[in-house]
């Protein structure tokens, strides 16, 4: 079995959630690489879209860093404004989307505005971005991040990307009638969301990560599937993909 | 006849099905028309106005006798009083119909003097706004525009509303999701990716507004001749449905790089459509007697398409979208 | 003094309603040659403004009859969407409009949408086109028809072009709160409104024209104003340029 | 700090004055801030996104010490970051303010996290409907985004709303009015008429939106180069204050036709910005060090230049606006 690190391992889930002929919108670092990843094996007619105005049906020529690097903007399918893009995501024409976020709650909120350290002082972050866009429109959106107890809190401090709010019927209530997460791949493993209740649900257990370790990283008493997996490590020929998309390893990080 | 609550729900709505690729959606005319155009389908047109009006597309719906249509465009030109004479018509969503450069559109004043049509009363902005509110997914649009105007009386899908900030009056304009739109463009690939270039009009708010968008087009080009200039893209092949070859198919309007306006076939048309039996005659001749579309470019005539085409050009300079 | 006729008139007449380098919405028929010869005359940088997307700085390199004919999409400043040119009228970058009507009251109310007959009938027109956001949304609009009895009523049947509704105080009220007619060039003579009252008054007489035969062809009791004055005639140089813009006679009709 | 009000009522605004088609907008890019960017005034940039930044516009304000400054703009990536950094920045009205491939920006979590500076937090789309208001002279536009997030807390300008049409809860986004944007094209004529490529972000509505707009541009060229291409025009000339030229105006972001993304002078300026003490040190070589937009290039280095330049090239194909 290849040797892989925790990144790898993320990109290959994260390109596992996309099918064939979807429409994703993609964001960067890892999700651009499982976007890239699930072009490149299972799912050669999906399409990215990108929040400064980019669809593209090809992958690009040379590898990216950034959505707005010139190989990603070259033989594109469509050049267009922003508000173009969001109309496609508003009317319910993407199918996918990939946020990150430094904090996340038990009902898939996510937080990437402000936390509040335990001194009370606030630590202020980027912002939104085009993540509570995704969070609020796509069909449905897949959260990436890495697993630590004080991001994965009981509630976060500030909704940027809205989960299910405090459960079942949130969304429909707030006027946000479809969508929502329908998954959180992190560096331990896989969660989904109990439709009855719209909490997080341990999903799929990392080769070599114990259940015990996933909830004392996690803020809330985590609820398990009956029907536990491990998630499927990744393969020779993925690896290879991957490192074809990012040959520096900029966003894979420092080789296992 | 008029159903704004519908058009004002249809904001958000269903993705028609997964898009493929490398599937080719290019069709005959007359196969697009019958699979993408059923009785009753709302359809927007001649959304680049005067220019690019898909006259081809509009005659096949014709021919193939469609009935109970509902047409969505800004000024619609003669090819809405062509289909409304043909009795394809049963409302008209739209800011003007006529014929441009006469001034009434006859089979339209006929059809709604006697009750057979009904007409939903827009101005180009607020067409434009339902629209463009369609093709963002957001169930209105606000707008500035005919307030104190009778549009209210007869458009129940334009109220006026206070501003959340300001408290200014403002209208509130409902969308418009049409079931298809045809759209006449320069050059497309097989798969739905096109240029399009000169006026657009409301072409690229009301292609990404309807369900389906099939495609005329001038020129079959290959897909990277495409994507070597992704801003010239109007509508991304993906929101395409169907793809038809059909030189000429914007004639007797005018298709930049292409040819120019024909003004004496709206001055012909004109006469042409004083009369229902005018119109018969009319109809016969440039609609019943074309088969296929080579059967209209030898009733044009090669003298009469020479005048047409460009006498001078003036071609953009190229940009580079190199690495 | 040349020979003219009553198009030749009203078009020299609507050129002089623009001021160098202001932003005209040009409509069709006599106001395009009014606009085109205004370019060519003593506004050389006003610029023009048309409905499907197009400005134009520099005069077309030939004659056109519809706005959308090649001549004038070659070398314009912008070609863009509707919308996006709507959106100069409705921010107020629009200083001058041109409407044409069926139908006209005495506060500048215009309709070209439905009028009804002495027998009651009702006539389908074409509709508004653009006329009703030009007439709410530019800066001041100029009003060009001919001046006939049945069309110069006291109250239209049908608004289709606000003017000043019933007066004074009433584009404010419904929502309008700038703009408004400033002339009515007719086959008659030049009229424009009371700042007062906002009613229409008889400003200039064409050439030839009495008072008189301005009242019987008007549908209520017209005032005229104090400093009634005579339209100038076209002059030579004027009358050439019209027919540079219009060789074939097109719209400004017979020659006299 | 934050003045929604006034934003929420900017739609619609005077004309600034009259516009001389034949008078040259070319000045220095010194004397474009000097004239256009006064102490409180609120700038758009960074409209395209991660392209086309207008960092050398952005530096000139920075050099000449500006102060009480509204930012405004989708994601900024570093610009926001310098010039809240140098102190010119009271507000900020973004969706994201930071170093796009390393994360976090540390001036300006250090002037929000000391209460110097004010953000109204956005997202993306809520910044693209307001630009969108402010071009369309509305005083604001609906969305269906944001609804249930913390955006409603610290955004005054983002009020729920129930849709006159369907009854449906919708965000209404206040108009947001710049007094200046400043964008980096490709390629401009003195008068202020300009081709740009690429992604475009929200350039056209923040420049239709804005009162003024400032151009910085890679290249001059005749006025007949843009009008060969008027479909190419993103905002026209009409609407543009002034021109400057400044080759590499938009380093280290990328400029399609021109040159890549300097990703190292990002990665770079992570280190350069941890401390208020190194930006110091950054400011004094990379603006304080530049007295003329050439002394930049000097800086940057023929051999670093070289590698950013387009190793691939990739044209468009031409298209006809003959007649």
């Amino acid at each position: 079995m290849p040797a892989y690190n925790a990144s790898e391992l993320m990109i290959c889930a994260a390109a596992r959630e996309i099918a064939d002929g979807e429409v994703v919108f993609v964001g960067m670092r890892l999700p651009l690489l499982g976007f890239l990843l699930a072009k490149a094996t299972h799912a050669p007619h999906a399409v990215g879209v990108y929040e400064l105005g980019v669809v593209r049906e090809e992958t690009a020529a040379a590898p990216i860093l950034t959505m707005g690097d010139l190989p990603n903007l070259h033989r594109a399918a469509w050049l267009a404004d922003t508000a173009d893009v969001m109309g496609l995501l508003q009317s319910g024409r993407v199918d996918v989307s990939f946020i990150g976020g430094a904090q996340v709650d038990r009902f898939g909120n996510l937080n990437t505005t402000s936390v509040v350290g335990t001194d009370g002082a606030a630590t202020r972050l980027p912002g939104s971005g085009g993540a509570c866009d995704l969070a609020c429109l796509a069909r449905r959106h897949i959260i990436l991040m890495a697993h630590e107890q004080r991001r994965f809190v009981p509630q976060v401090d500030y909704i940027t990307s809205p989960g299910y709010g405090d459960g079942f019927g949130w969304r429909e209530r707030v006027g946000l009638p479809q969508g929502g997460p329908a998954s959180v791949i992190t560096t331990l493993g896989v969660f989904r969301f109990d439709p009855a209740t719209c909490e997080m649900v341990l999903s799929a257990l990392h080769p070599g990560i114990s259940v015990e370790e996933v909830r004392s990283k996690t803020g809330w008493p985590l609820k398990i599937t009956s029907a536990l997996i491990e998630t499927p490590a990744p393969s020779t020929a993925e690896l290879a993909m991957i490192a074809r998309f990012d040959p520096q390893r900029f966003w894979t990080g420092a080789a296992p | 006849m008029l159903d704004p609550p519908a058009g004002a729900a249809e904001g958000r709505r269903r993705r028609p099905g997964k898009h493929t690729v490398t599937s080719s959606k290019l069709v005959s005319l007359a196969d697009a028309i019958a699979r993408f155009v059923p009785d009753g389908s709302s359809v927007a047109a001649g959304l680049c106005l005067e220019a690019m009006i898909p006259f081809a597309a509009g005659h096949e719906i014709l021919r193939q006798g469609k009935r109970r249509l509902t047409l969505i465009g800004p000024i619609s030109d003669i090819l809405f009083d062509q289909l409304i004479g043909a009795g394809c018509v049963t409302c008209v969503r739209a800011a003007w119909v006529g014929n441009v450069i006469t001034g009434s559109g006859y089979n339209f004043r006929r059809a709604v003097e006697s009750g057979a049509l009904a007409v939903e009363d827009h101005s180009n902005l607020t067409m434009a706004m339902a629209l463009k509110a369609g093709a963002m997914g957001l169930p209105f649009m606000p707008a500035r525009t005919a307030l104190g105007s009778d549009l209210f009386s007869t458009h129940p899908g334009l109220k006026k509303m206070t501003c959340p900030f300001t408290g200014v009056t403002l209208a509130a304009v409902a969308a418009i999701v049409p079931d298809v739109a045809l759209v006449h463009v320069q050059r497309a690939d097989v798969f739905g990716n096109s240029h399009a270039w000169g006026c657009l009009g409301v072409m690229r708010d009301a292609c990404l507004a309807s369900r389906h968008v099939l495609l005329t087009t001038e020129e079959i080009v290959p897909t990277e001749l495409i994507t070597r200039d992704p801003n010239r893209v109007v509508i991304p092949g993906l929101r395409v449905s169907a793809v038809s070859h059909v030189p000429w198919g914007a004639h007797p309007s005018p298709v930049p790089g292409h040819y120019n306006r024909d003004h004496q076939a709206f001055l012909d048309y004109r006469d042409q459509s004083r009369s229902a039996g005018a119109f018969a005659l009319w109809r016969e001749r440039w609609v019943d007697g074309v088969a296929q579309p080579e059967d209209y470019l030898d009733l044009l005539g090669e003298e009469r398409m020479q005048t047409l085409r460009l006498q001078h050009h003036a071609f953009s300079e190229p940009v580079d979208y190199g690495y």
